[in-house]
């Protein structure tokens, strides 16, 4: 395994969360590395975006710790988590509708400069925010539409929003949830390229959550996989990707269906 | 085409403005050629009614729409930045005006009391508004309105109830510090053909402190810590995943919101010279901000200024202007009736109406978009 | 030039009504005493009428914009007692007389008066003496009070409490209750008094004291009867006291019925009144016309609007008003008036055929305290 | 031939001040499985929800079963019996999973065996049969969206992106499910940006450019010719599975 | 909507929803508590039988704005203004036909209250219909204007109360056999609150048939979260949302009718004086629930009853106790329906 003596950027223990009767995520142990690329990946239902919800902080666990740099934030409300260095972006495109698309990625910048406790300046006397918010727009290929507001954008325009948001809070811990779904074959090499080069920056942790293979095949350093919301495999991508439970459970391929 | 290429490039706020009016409107300017010199019209009369009108009913409509401004506006920091539709505004209001009637009347006319009047109230109100902040905005939106609807009940009954210090329904009626009685003579010959008197210094002292309460709320909701209510406003989760604390910065606005409306409850207790439940505490006068603040325009500040001044004036002056439209209708059956004075309320109740089909963004949106277009 | 009188009234909101009748009476009791004319000593009389909407600063501002701005010679009003509270400073400050009328609250003749202050209409305390003065004058009589749980409850029932022990020391209030102000179901209050009064010896009676909504047919309808209990209601507008037909031969003291007075002017009132609006004078139009008729005596005998010279007119002065005589008590201003001791008729002819007198309680019989700090 | 289920003359929409569609002219066969494809923004999503009456069209044609239904309601549109899968699956939150399909099928109980057919296809919703939709997994709901439409029969079925967000077994069960329909005689018009999935069910092929319809014709025809795909889609040749 | 059955035929071992019984049982465990307390038995039954009652009548005037409030998420000021309209309508049969009131005969005098009923339910419906038209439709979907332009319909509906009937309090007369009360030994029980509870009955029932038995109540609340996706789907959302205005506006002229005749006096804004407690029934029994509307009436009332025997002083914020205390426990009111 890629695991390495130095504490993890983050680390779960025994998380586990139940609703009902129903175990959605269960006694799952994981650590990430900084500077690694892992790709979680499992069926539809599997927990892994209640996993990421358990992480930073959205749902609270029935059991089992979160730890970021070693320190134990579990009981920490998702505001504190992001200010530890988690940062999330969603799977279902969870944006401020009708604000400018700049104004919602200055607002990313804002929180990572902590500049929202200022009462009595004015908003724009901090340019370095706002250039900081176009350059990342930028770079998502939303420059021009810096002055639209969600609403109106096209759903793959939202994504690319979504993981601006994400990059501008420049986390330690980068949890991306499906960043390529619903994107245009054109844009998505653009997304790819914008992960490929946080993980290049070698500090970084990235989870990657993605139900397209090439993707997951070409970005990741290490697969895990969720089934019942269990840990049911954890290695490097040729190995997961060719064991039975992935073949048969994940990607349908020995049973033919009907 | 594409779609987004034909989208006309709006305003472009993140560009900073120098100059010291921008500076003090908080670089965020009317920006409505119209809409600019609406509210120069309105701040220059108010500033110059004592010099304009003679009589007490100008002075004292004048005054009711300093102390609404500050009200509204305090209110559209709640709503229209925060979207927190909160009934217990009213509460803070006469938490202020209260703080100023009990003080003068128990401590006797000075400014001392004045003083130590406005200090119990703001720290009641702050203490309050955190209060309610902690324990309820965590509920759902429509669950805190209502609970709110029951608090301000709530401080309704417990204002009637302790009559020994309030006054209870009576309210309170009590003297001012000697400057502000109609008494006091700042000059010994008059200004202008006007005599300064200490009604007239009264008026002044709620104008220059409204002006000043406005340019500061102005000012926080164009700080980063506004921008960040109105991203609470539109997606309160994804704030919070974003790092910053919901609730905290809710309970803040709260807070702010709460001791300026206290500051307007002191004002309209000053310039009155009383103070009851139905003056401050009813609430009619909540139903009464909030129209303003929707007719005004939400999320704009200066909607407080246009719509408490409209809807003030509409309130004293509309039963002048129905007597006299029944009379000259008199003779034509049943139309008299409609426009009876006593029957004023029905033409409010259809102004609300109209009002809020007319000016969905309120008159500030309205005058910005045809500026656009 | 024209002698110039503002009525102030809450003529919108809940009470529209009582200021309606208000306005009716006061005009009336212009056209009446003026014979038509509406001028007295060769000046024309305007009135101008404003509504306060029952707003206590409302009310306030009005007054001071009739003083200064109208520049009227007197004041009359108003419906609310929390604004005509509010409207004492003004009077005094502008130096001018002010007549209240019908606001009832004690304080306006007491603590909060100030010498520019009159007030035809009757006060709290003279309406519990009214309300002792029903009371039988000899055996046992145990009385449960019920009244809203605020100032105005509270007064009421001290004031009853008061006036029993001056007028009618053999009966005695065992039992207050108090319900919340806007309460609409009776039956944990009357079960409560029921407990209290049903073992008590003599006469039973629950005197209530209410603003508004009346608790009457709620209370009666649990058969206070079944304990030998009686109920007391007070007076109230004919409106309201339409329910008291449900329940013959209840007893009680009321301020004004129009079938009650015997003399010319009420006699003129109730004609005029029921040709004019298809209904007799009701409580507060003989509040107006007696307003007028002090206003009007006032300035006759001051031989002008002059206030001083006003003042020292009115302070005693006796009027003519469809109530009989009053008298502007010197001290406080408060018009000392009768009250009428009644009983609900079994068989009225029609909806407004409710009382019959049972005794007319002259002034002199309610010896009503001096309460103001002169 | 006979006339095309579904046709487009020249249709136009705009969205407040902005001009989305500029002329979109289609058919769509009776009977095929038509493939919609086009960039972020092309207008696919406005093209189906024009289609819907959702938004309406400015000028041009909309024929649907030879009736001209440009300017009818929206649920008589749906009464003429086309299902419309929508891109943000607009499964309702607060009702549960048998709620929302309750709802989907309008004239009545479902049929059991059909119940039983679209259970086999997705177990999830078996599963959670009573839980809040809200509460789905991403892929669960785009499930019960796609349950939704298929739970009674319909004429034409309009799926704005299916396949996103669900797990690549899915994806074949969802292929599978679609021939079923078309094997049934529904006619289908699909959105998609998986290729892969694209190929494997579709006919027909309309791309859409900047609110135009830029190519139509045999899916077999784009997925032979890479030079073309290139062209339209910007596709590099292994940039898909 | 010609069909309108709501199951499923579904394959036998689909999993099936459980009924939650706990609120059901705080009504009568409420009741035993109190017992003790009041000592007296016959007071106790005078009381919880006067509570149920009166439970029944907050039902009645609260069940329409459930619909409106509850299910389609509009809040309707405006809606104690139909309570007021509801009363007043009564006066059209009762100005007619009194003779039916004073005689001594229970068949006249019910059918007397099912007319005064049936023609207040007629007019307010009527009303509610254009109500919605041209005051509530434009603002579908944002509270706070609702709650301006209803409070600006309740002012015009109020005052045109006052134009039509006057601004005076208006006396009415309960028909001959309703009045007056059943005394049993040392407990009483009003005439009158026995036909609330029964009317209340009926419309509980017949309420619950409708909403479970059928998919109204379901296509309510998905129109309200989407209606585009319920348009979608084959259904006219504009004419249910209108005709579910005009049955909410029909129920609160029903309660209405009834609280008239409880009160014996009409006035225009006795429907607004009973909102704050109608919005505190709503929230207690969880928005858009008619059970739960049905159970917090009548826990509020019981309260009331309680308290107000127990402790007149704390009778004041009675319902306010209720409402936190259920919050507590269940911060979604006792039987939430939608989530919003
Ligand atoms: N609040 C809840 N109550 C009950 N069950 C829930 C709740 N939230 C999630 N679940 C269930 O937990 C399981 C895990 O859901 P999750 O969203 O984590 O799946 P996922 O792996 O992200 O799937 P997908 O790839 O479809 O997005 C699902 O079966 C879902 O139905
Ligand atoms: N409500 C709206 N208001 C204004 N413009 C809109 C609105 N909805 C969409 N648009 C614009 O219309 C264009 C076409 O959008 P549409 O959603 O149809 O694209 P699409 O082809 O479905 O893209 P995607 O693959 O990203 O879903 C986009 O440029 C978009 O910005
Ligand atoms: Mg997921
Ligand atoms: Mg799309």
């Amino acid at each position: 395994m890629s695991q390495t003596t130095t504490t993890p950027a983050l680390e779960t223990r025994g998380l586990t969360i139940r609703f009902g009767g129903h175990v959605a995520v269960n006694d799952v142990s994981c650590r990430f590395t900084p500077g690694t690329l892992t790709a979680i990946v499992g069926p539809n239902g599997a927990g892994k975006t209640t996993y990421f919800n358990l992480v930073s902080g959205q749902l609270r666990a029935s059991a089992g710790q979160v730890l970021v740099d070693g320190e134990d934030v579990t009981n920490l409300a998702p505001s504190a988590r992001t200010r530890r260095g988690l940062g999330r972006a969603f799977q279902l495109t969870n944006l401020f509708p009708q604000l400018t698309a700049l104004e919602n990625v200055r607002l990313a910048v804002q929180s990572r400069a902590d500049a929202g406790w200022s009462f009595f300046k004015v908003w724009n006397s901090r340019r370095d925010l706002i250039e900081k918010a176009e350059a990342v727009l930028e770079r998502v290929r939303l420059a021009d539409k810096r002055h639209v507001a969600p609403k109106t954008l096209s759903h793959g325009d939202q994504r690319k929003l979504e993981v601006a948001l994400l990059i501008a809070m420049e986390p330690k811990v980068f949890m991306f949830d499906e960043p390529t779904a619903g994107m245009s074959v054109d844009e998505v090499p653009t997304v790819l390229e914008l992960i490929h080069d946080i993980k290049q920056r070698g500090d970084a942790t990235v989870l990657l959550v993605e139900h397209k293979m090439d993707v997951v095949r070409s970005l990741a350093d290490r697969i895990v996989v969720l089934h019942n919301g269990t840990l049911v495999a954890d290695g490097d991508p040729a190995t997961v990707i060719a064991s039975p439970v992935v073949q048969e459970a994940y990607l349908g391929v020995e049973t033919t269906r009907d | 085409m594409t779609a987004t290429s034909v989208i006309p490039a709006p305003f472009d706020e993140s560009r900073s403005r120098a100059g010291f009016l921008s500076r003090a409107l908080s670089s965020d300017l009317p920006r409505s050629r119209a809409l600019s010199f609406i509210l120069i019209a309105i701040v220059l009369t108010l500033a110059l009614t004592p010099l304009l009108f003679s009589g007490s009913q100008p002075l004292s409509t004048a005054a009711k729409i300093c102390v609404f401004i500050v009200l509204v506006a305090s209110y559209d920091l709640l709503l229209g930045y925060s979207g927190i539709v909160s009934f217990a505004h009213t509460m803070f209001f006469g938490i202020g005006g209260y703080g100023i009637a009990i003080g003068l009347e128990k401590l006797g006319p000075d400014w001392s009391s004045v003083a130590i009047g406005l200090i119990a109230a703001l720290a009641l109100s702050a203490v309050l508004a955190i209060a309610i902040g902690l324990l309820s905005l965590r509920v759902r939106a429509i669950f805190f309105s209502m609970i709110t609807l029951a608090v301000a009940s709530a401080m309704a009954v417990l204002a009637s109830q302790m009559s020994g210090i309030t006054g209870g329904e009576d309210g309170l009626s009590f003297q001012l510090p000697y400057a502000l009685r109609p008494a006091f003579r700042v000059f010994s010959e008059p200004v202008f053909g006007v005599m300064i008197n200490g009604r007239i210094v009264a008026y002044y002292l709620v104008f220059f402190v409204t002006v000043g309460v406005f340019l500061l709320l102005l000012r926080i909701v164009n700080s980063p810590f506004g921008r960040v209510l109105q991203a609470i406003r539109e997606n309160e989760f994804r704030a919070e995943a974003l790092g910053y604390r919901v609730v905290a910065y809710r309970t803040a606005a709260s807070v702010i919101s709460a001791l300026a409306a206290t500051i307007a409850g002191g004002l309209l207790a000053l310039w009155l010279r009383y103070n009851g439940p139905d003056t401050t505490l009813s609430f009619a006068i909540m139903i009464d901000i909030l129209l303003m603040v929707v007719i005004g325009g939400m999320g704009t500040m200066y909607g407080a200024i246009i719509g408490a001044a409209l809807f003030v004036l509409a309130q004293s002056y509309l039963q002048v202007l129905m007597d006299a439209g029944s009379k000259a209708l008199a003779g034509i059956p049943l139309l008299p009736n409609l426009v009876h004075p006593d029957r004023w309320l029905l033409w409010l109740g259809a102004l609300f109406v109209i009002s809020v089909y007319a000016f969905p963004g309120g008159i500030v949106g309205r005058l910005r978009q045809g500026k656009q277009s | 030039q024209d002698i110039k009188i503002a009525l102030i009234a809450g003529k919108t909101g809940p009470l529209e009504a009582y200021a309606k009748q208000t306005e009716a009476g006061f005009m009336m009791g212009l056209e009446y005493l003026t014979k038509g004319t509406m001028t007295v000593g060769g000046r024309k009389i305007s009135v101008i009428v404003k509504d306060d909407q029952l707003k206590a600063d409302l009310a306030k501002t009005l007054l001071e914009q009739a003083y200064n701005d109208d520049k009227v010679d007197l004041a009359i009003g108003t419906t609310s007692s929390a604004a005509a509270l509010a409207m004492l400073p003004v009077a005094e400050e502008n130096g001018k007389v002010l007549i209240v009328e019908p606001a009832v609250a004690d304080a306006i003749t007491g603590e909060k008066w100030n010498r520019f202050i009159f007030r035809t209409a009757r006060n709290s305390t003279q309406d519990a003496y009214g309300a002792a003065a029903a009371v039988p004058a000899t055996g046992d009589v145990s009385i449960a009070t019920l009244a809203q749980d605020y100032a105005f409850g509270k007064d009421g029932v001290a004031a009853v409490k008061t006036a029993l022990a001056e007028i009618r020391p053999n009966a005695k209030v065992v039992f207050e209750e108090y319900a919340p102000q806007n309460a609409t179901d009776f039956t944990a209050s009357a079960q409560r008094i029921f407990d209290a009064l049903k073992d008590k010896p003599g006469k039973k009676i629950i005197n209530i004291i209410w603003a508004g909504q009346h608790p009457l047919p709620k209370i009666a309808d649990l058969k206070p009867e079944r304990f030998g209990i009686e109920i007391a209601p007070g007076g109230n507008i004919l409106p309201a006291m339409q329910i008291y037909k449900n329940y013959p031969g209840m007893e009680g003291a009321v301020y004004y019925y129009y079938a009650f007075p015997k003399n010319p002017m009420n006699d003129w009132l109730v004609a005029e009144h029921q040709k004019r609006f298809n209904a007799p004078p009701d409580f507060f139009t003989a509040g107006g016309f007696a307003a007028a008729s002090a206003a009007l005596t006032a300035i006759e005998k001051a031989g002008g609007t002059d206030t001083e010279k006003l003042i020292k007119a009115m302070e005693g002065m006796s009027f003519e008003t469809p109530k009989g005589t009053m008298t502007f008590r010197k001290e406080d201003h408060q018009a000392l008036q009768a009250m009428y001791h009644f009983k609900v008729k079994a068989d009225g002819k029609d909806a407004n055929d409710l009382l019959d007198l049972v005794n007319t309680i002259p002034a002199d019989k309610m010896p009503i305290p001096v309460r103001n700090k002169r | 031939m006979t006339e095309p289920l579904l046709q487009l003359t020249d249709v136009h929409t705009h969205i407040g001040p902005y001009h989305i569609l500029q002329g979109v002219t289609c058919d769509i066969p009776t009977g095929s499985l038509t493939m919609l494809l086009g960039r972020n923004g092309a207008g696919k999503t406005t093209t189906l929800r024009t289609i819907m009456g959702l938004w309406r069209a400015s000028s041009g044609k909309i024929r649907f079963d030879g009736r001209d239904i440009t300017t009818c309601s929206t649920p008589s549109i749906a009464q003429a019996g086309i299902a419309y899968v929508p891109e943000s699956m607009a499964i309702f939150t607060d009702l549960t999973v048998r709620e929302n399909i309750v709802l989907a099928a309008r004239s009545g109980p479902v049929d059991s065996a059909r119940l039983d057919w679209m259970l086999g296809l997705f177990p999830a919703l078996k599963r959670f049969w009573n839980l809040p939709a809200g509460n789905l997994s991403g892929g669960q709901k785009q499930m019960l969206a796609i349950a939704r439409a298929i739970a009674e029969p319909r004429r034409l079925l309009l799926v704005d992106e299916p396949t996103k967000g669900l797990a690549p077994v899915m994806v074949r069960s969802m292929i599978e499910a679609f021939r079923a329909l078309k094997a049934a005689g529904e006619t289908i018009l699909l959105v998609e940006q998986n290729f892969y999935a694209a190929s494997a069910l579709g006919d027909n092929v309309l791309v859409m450019d900047d609110g135009r319809i830029v190519h139509s014709g045999a899916m077999s025809d784009l997925v032979a010719d890479q030079v073309l795909q290139q062209r339209l889609l910007g596709l590099s040749l292994d940039a898909h599975q | 909507m010609t069909d309108i059955a709501v199951e499923t035929s579904a394959p036998a071992e689909l999993p099936r929803t459980k009924t939650d019984w706990v609120p059901l049982a705080l009504v009568p465990a409420l009741a035993l508590l109190a017992l003790p307390f009041i000592g007296s038995p016959s007071a106790w039954v005078t009381l919880t039988v006067a509570g149920l009652a009166m439970g029944m009548m907050i039902f009645l005037m609260a069940s329409g704005l459930t619909l409106v409030f509850g299910l389609m998420d509009i809040i309707n000021f405006g809606h104690g203004v139909f309570i007021s309209l509801g009363a007043y309508a009564t006066l059209i049969v009762l100005g007619p036909l009194a003779g039916w009131g004073e005689a001594d005969s229970i068949g006249l005098n019910l059918a007397l209250l099912g007319l005064c009923i049936v023609t207040a339910m007629a007019v307010t419906g009527v009303v509610g219909a254009v109500f919605e038209r041209v005051i509530v439709r434009p603002v579908y979907g944002s509270h706070l204007k609702q709650i301006l332009v209803t409070m600006g319909g309740l002012i015009v509906a109020e005052q045109a109360i006052h134009a039509i009937w006057g601004a005076s309090p208006i006396p009415i007369r309960l028909p001959e056999t309703l009045r007056g009360a059943f005394v049993i030994g040392d407990i009483v029980m009003e005439r009158y609150r026995v036909v609330a509870v029964g009317v209340g009955l009926v419309v509980f029932i017949g309420m619950q048939l409708l909403l479970n038995r059928t998919r109204i109540g379901l296509l309510i609340r998905a129109g309200v979260e989407n209606p585009e996706m319920v348009e979608a789907l084959g259904y006219r959302i504009r004419r249910l949302f209108v005709s579910v205005f005009v049955a909410g506006s029909a129920l609160a002229g029903l309660g209405g009718v009834m609280w008239a005749f409880y009160r014996q006096t009409l006035t225009a804004g006795m429907g607004m004086e009973v909102m704050v407690l109608v919005f505190i029934v709503i929230i207690v029994g969880g928005l858009g629930s008619v059970g739960g509307c049905f159970v917090g009436s009548i826990l509020v009332a019981l309260v009331a009853n309680y308290v107000g025997f127990l402790a007149p002083k704390l009778a004041l914020i009675s319902n306010i106790l209720v409402m936190a205390l259920v919050l507590t426990w269940r911060p979604q009111g006792l039987f939430p329906v939608a989530r919003r």
